[in-house]
């Protein structure tokens, strides 16, 4: 059985059917079959990445047979490779975090295992996809997998989390729907290669209306400005496990999506300008609003929709070295608020208010924890020694480089907001006065091991660089390589 | 004030899609010549014939051609069935048992439906095995046998489908459909491809792999509408 | 072709009508029924448009089972719309 | 009255109830202040979204794209068949849609149960 790509998708809907049937045999399995599904795939990245980068060329694979133009076919480039690499290492680090989770064992865990591997399938079948039909069936995978991983908890009001999630999420994908279809009208074909290839003959009146319905639907999944009024709710009532999977792999998903169609499909100037100012506004609005939280989790969703907005500028910009930095920023979003949301999970526990305010003196009865939570904050920041700053300077240069110096302004400023709002918890944590509260959740040695890894991740790259840069310029020339994407895919 | 900018907002809608859709018109085709194939749509009306022996399109479109999209179909509902059992999961005390909302049925309806059910089995196996015949196929064949057992739980409030049997029928056929893909990966050629033998056009031994697939989703969408609506059905706990 | 025309025109008022019905009327059982209408007509437009397919998908999910999932959960909340919240202690089931 | 016109009518026909049912659910699902209401618009968007899907697929003329004994002696005859890929499109969304909408209705049901009511705007924290 040759290693490729469909191994993402075919192996975790074979363990997610078969579940139900182990669940009869021993309630102890079924925890376990996530973690052995994504350790293996873990090797099929590594041993696939392995591939494309020697080879130069991305692994195309077609499906029932077909070749590409006619039916749905898988594209592993070095682009699309690293996304699914990162999202897959992730997972699994998640995955080794939530495995004795305290607050998931009593509820009914078949149900929770089951829907978070879902969750990573939908995430990376949105990427690996060379379809854009397909990419919406994946993408209500995760959309209906979020919407009841949102409501999972009894006690909190997950629900109206949940709802309104779902609410929003529905209408995406109506606008999502409608942008395939007046497509489909338009180009004849769903396959996104020869959609690009096509796309010249299409009306510009018609583009236009496309791209737009296109940017609405994609935008609410990415968590852009004008519908994200999900995002921090969804983020706070879900479990702090399916928190992290939410900032690591599906805005990553969502914001893949919006690229995917931006860069490759449309060839519209008036797109990257659009990008760059709903990226703006979404920044500004959401750090601000992350200044004014009390809850710490919701103070850690708006950062990570700050983010996001960052990551939208930079892709915005366009330029080979613009592009860079936001694969570099998602990299280290991925990791580094991963660290945060668990970390903040178990100050959250452990202290009776969800307020930060409630968290004092709490770094003191938990170093290690502390210390996780503010080499994260650090990070995210973008103080030097960690790999933040190399992802926030690269970006920052490369608006330079564009003469975009009201760009640079606004990121330096929002950068302040955030150094405010991060040190104050810290500060909380470690020189506020210690309240009586005993520390009752400790993390597992799963919790220990997963946030120890991502640190060391932090730091490692932080001191060097340049073991991720050159390939990620390789995973963004791919991206940004057009005409090398059709032929690849098409195959003349 | 809120009312007028809502109002205002959906004229907008409107209009734009009035305004794209006008251009393109309506029943005019847009397939381009079916002999040389260069839209997807002609390519399929043109190829399913020779090359997969399948009387029903759309049966070669969904299973064969766009296989993986129906993968997908059947892993959404699954969730859905799933996510919703944990969404209204309540730990029962206990003494506590589950009681169908409904009420008793009138006779009439009891004796009719122990006429019709076995009726809309059969109706329901019939439409999901011809499916690459007539129109019909897994997901139609999986609704209509929902609607018979919806029927039987109408007439008799005290009728459960045990929940053990759901499981097992659903978690077997969505394995049947995920390892006739991987049946595909592991004699070579490629994920969900057809590796049967296609038989003649328009009997019921054609269209190699399609049929089973489809039969496969449709006791799979059939266990999943069932296990829905049972966990709809009776959910208010009592002593 | 006179029998076409009346016959789509017919059509499209039926649906627009129930749609209408279905958004405005308080009693939401009747609102659901109208929504089982809007399918029944969606399931004629599908069959009349060379969709025998679509059509019977339609009939089967959309008329059946969508609208009995919807009484259902009528049947578990309340049936008015403009409903007066009821005081009896809220149901916390097993919150700790 | 001339084949035009007819033709006129019955494009402005499906058309326009495809857009309205969207319109008319837009607006339920954005005015109305009762979960259950609100679940009914999405489902009505829905419908106008596969109608759609559907009018665009249809040519006059036509006939289903089924190559059954009578499909095969149309298509020989010199009848069009539909373009089918709408159509396996639909199929999938009409089945997503239902998976949504029951998620939709259990999460209704759960917040009834927690706040003994169905309004948005007496649920306090699903402000709006």
């Amino acid at each position: 059985m040759v290693i490729s790509p469909v191994h993402y998708i075919a192996l975790p809907l074979f363990a997610a059917f078969l579940m139900p049937l182990l669940a009869k045999v021993n309630r102890e399995l079924v925890k376990i079959i996530p973690g052995v599904v994504l350790v293996y795939l873990s090797v099929v990245s590594v041993i696939l990445m392995q591939q494309v980068v020697n080879t130069g060329q991305p692994i195309v694979e077609t499906l029932a047979g077909w070749q590409a133009p006619w039916g749905i076919n898988l594209v592993f480039s070095q682009f699309t490779g690293f996304l699914v690499s990162l999202m897959t290492f992730m997972a699994t680090l998640i995955w080794v975090f939530s495995y004795r989770f305290k607050k998931v064992d009593n509820e009914p865990a078949l149900k929770y295992y089951i829907l978070f591997m879902m969750l990573v399938t939908g995430s990376v079948g949105v990427v690996l996809t060379g379809d854009i039909f397909n990419m919406f069936v994946f993408m209500e995978i995760t959309a209906i997998a979020s919407y009841s991983l949102t409501s999972f908890y009894r006690d909190r009001d997950g629900a109206e989390a949940g709802f309104k999630y779902l609410l929003i999420g529905s209408l995406a994908s109506t606008f999502m729907l409608l942008a395939i279809l007046l497509l489909y009208t338009q180009v004849g074909t769903l396959n996104m290669a020869m959609i690009a290839e096509r796309m010249h003959t299409v009306p510009t009146g018609m583009k236009v209306t496309i791209l737009i319905l296109f940017v609405t639907g994609l935008g609410i999944e990415a968590e852009m400005f004008p519908l994200n009024g999900w995002a921090p709710d969804a983020y706070s009532q879900s479990p702090s496990p399916v928190g992290a999977t939410f900032a690591a792999l599906v805005v990553k998903a969502g914001v893949y999506s919006l690229i995917r169609v931006i860069f490759t499909l449309f060839d519209i100037q008036g797109a990257y300008q659009y990008l760059i100012v709903m990226g703006i506004i979404t920044l500004v609005i959401a750090e601000f609003a992350a200044m004014k939280q009390t809850n710490l989790k919701r103070m850690l969703a708006y950062s990570s929709i700050g983010q996001m907005g960052f990551v939208l500028i930079a892709f915005g910009i366009g330029t080979k070295e613009a592009v860079f930095g936001a694969l570099f920023l998602m990299f280290n979003h991925a990791v580094i608020k991963s660290l945060l949301f668990m970390s903040g999970s178990f100050f959250v526990y452990n202290s009776t208010s969800k307020e930060i305010n409630g968290l004092s003196g709490i770094g003191k009865k938990f170093p290690y924890m502390g210390f996780l939570f503010s080499l994260g904050a650090f990070a995210i920041v973008g103080l030097p020694p960690f790999s933040g700053f190399w992802s926030k300077l690269y970006i920052l240069i490369a608006a330079a480089d564009e003469s975009m110096l009201a760009l640079v302004a606004i990121i330096l400023m929002v950068s302040i907001v955030e150094i405010v709002y991060y040190f104050r918890v810290v500060a909380k944590l470690y020189f506020g006065k210690p309240t009586d509260e005993e520390v009752v959740h400790k993390p597992t040695f799963g919790g220990y091991f997963s946030m120890t890894v991502l640190a060391a991740v932090i730091l490692v790259v932080g001191f060097y660089p340049d073991l991720i840069t050159g390939f990620l310029h390789r995973a963004a020339d791919t991206l940004l390589d057009k005409g090398a994407y059709i032929s690849n895919v098409l195959g003349h | 004030m809120k009312k007028a900018f809502i109002i205002l907002l959906l004229v907008v809608v409107g209009w734009v899609l009035a305004d794209t859709f006008s251009q393109i018109t309506f029943g005019e085709s847009r397939l381009g010549d079916v002999k040389q194939p260069e839209t997807v749509g002609a390519y399929y009306l043109n190829n399913t014939v020779e090359k997969l022996s399948v009387a029903n399109v759309i049966t070669a479109i969904v299973v064969n051609y766009r296989g993986f999209d129906t993968l997908g179909e059947v892993t959404v509902l699954f969730l859905a069935a799933s996510g919703l059992a944990s969404i209204l999961y309540r730990r029962k005390e206990k003494g506590e048992h589950d009681v169908m909302i409904l009420k008793n049925s009138s006779q009439l309806l009891q004796t009719g439906a122990k006429l019709i059910f076995p009726a809309i089995l059969v109706l329901g196996a019939y439409v999901f095995i011809h499916g690459h015949l007539t129109p019909g196929g897994g997901f139609q064949g999986g609704a209509i046998i929902a609607s018979g057992f919806l029927l039987m739980f109408m007439a008799y409030k005290d009728y459960h489908v045990s929940h053990n049997v759901l499981t097992w029928v659903e978690s077997v056929a969505g394995i049947v459909f995920v390892s006739v893909g991987i049946w595909g990966l592991i004699s070579g050629a490629t994920f969900l491809e057809n590796v049967l033998g296609t038989g003649t056009l328009n009997d019921l031994i054609s269209g190699g792999v399609i049929p089973l697939i489809y039969i496969a989703v449709g006791f799979k969408v059939a266990a999943e509408l069932t296990g829905v609506l049972e966990t709809l059905l009776n959910f208010k706990t009592e002593k | 072709m006179v029998f076409n025309v009346i016959f789509f025109s017919l059509l499209a008022i039926i649906i627009l009508a129930a749609a209408i019905y279905a958004v405005v009327q308080k009693d939401l059982l009747y609102a659901v029924i109208a929504t089982g209408v809007i399918s029944l007509v969606l399931s004629i437009y599908f069959f009349i448009m060379q969709a025998p397919d679509v059509a019977l998908t339609e009939a089967a999910i959309g008329i059946a089972l969508t609208t009995i999932i919807f009484v259902i959960t009528i049947r578990n909340t309340s049936r008015r719309e403009d409903e007066i919240p009821v005081d009896k202690e809220p149901d916390r089931g097993d919150e700790k | 009255m001339d084949p035009i016109i007819y033709n006129k009518i019955i494009t402005v026909g499906v058309y326009g109830s495809a857009i309205g049912l969207i319109l008319i659910g837009l607006y339920a699902v954005l005015v109305k202040k009762h979960l259950t209401k609100i679940v009914i618009g999405l489902s009505i968007i829905d419908s106008g979204v596969h109608l759609l899907f559907i009018a665009v697929g249809f040519i006059k003329g036509g006939t289903a794209p089924i190559f059954s004994p009578k499909g095969i002696e149309l298509v020989n005859g010199g009848a069009q068949m539909v373009d089918p890929v709408p159509q396996a499109l639909v199929l999938t969304a009409i089945v997503i849609g239902f998976g949504v909408t029951a998620v939709a209705l259990s999460l209704v049901i759960r917040l009834y149960r927690h706040h003994n009511t169905a309004r948005i705007d007496h649920i306090k924290s699903l402000k709006w």
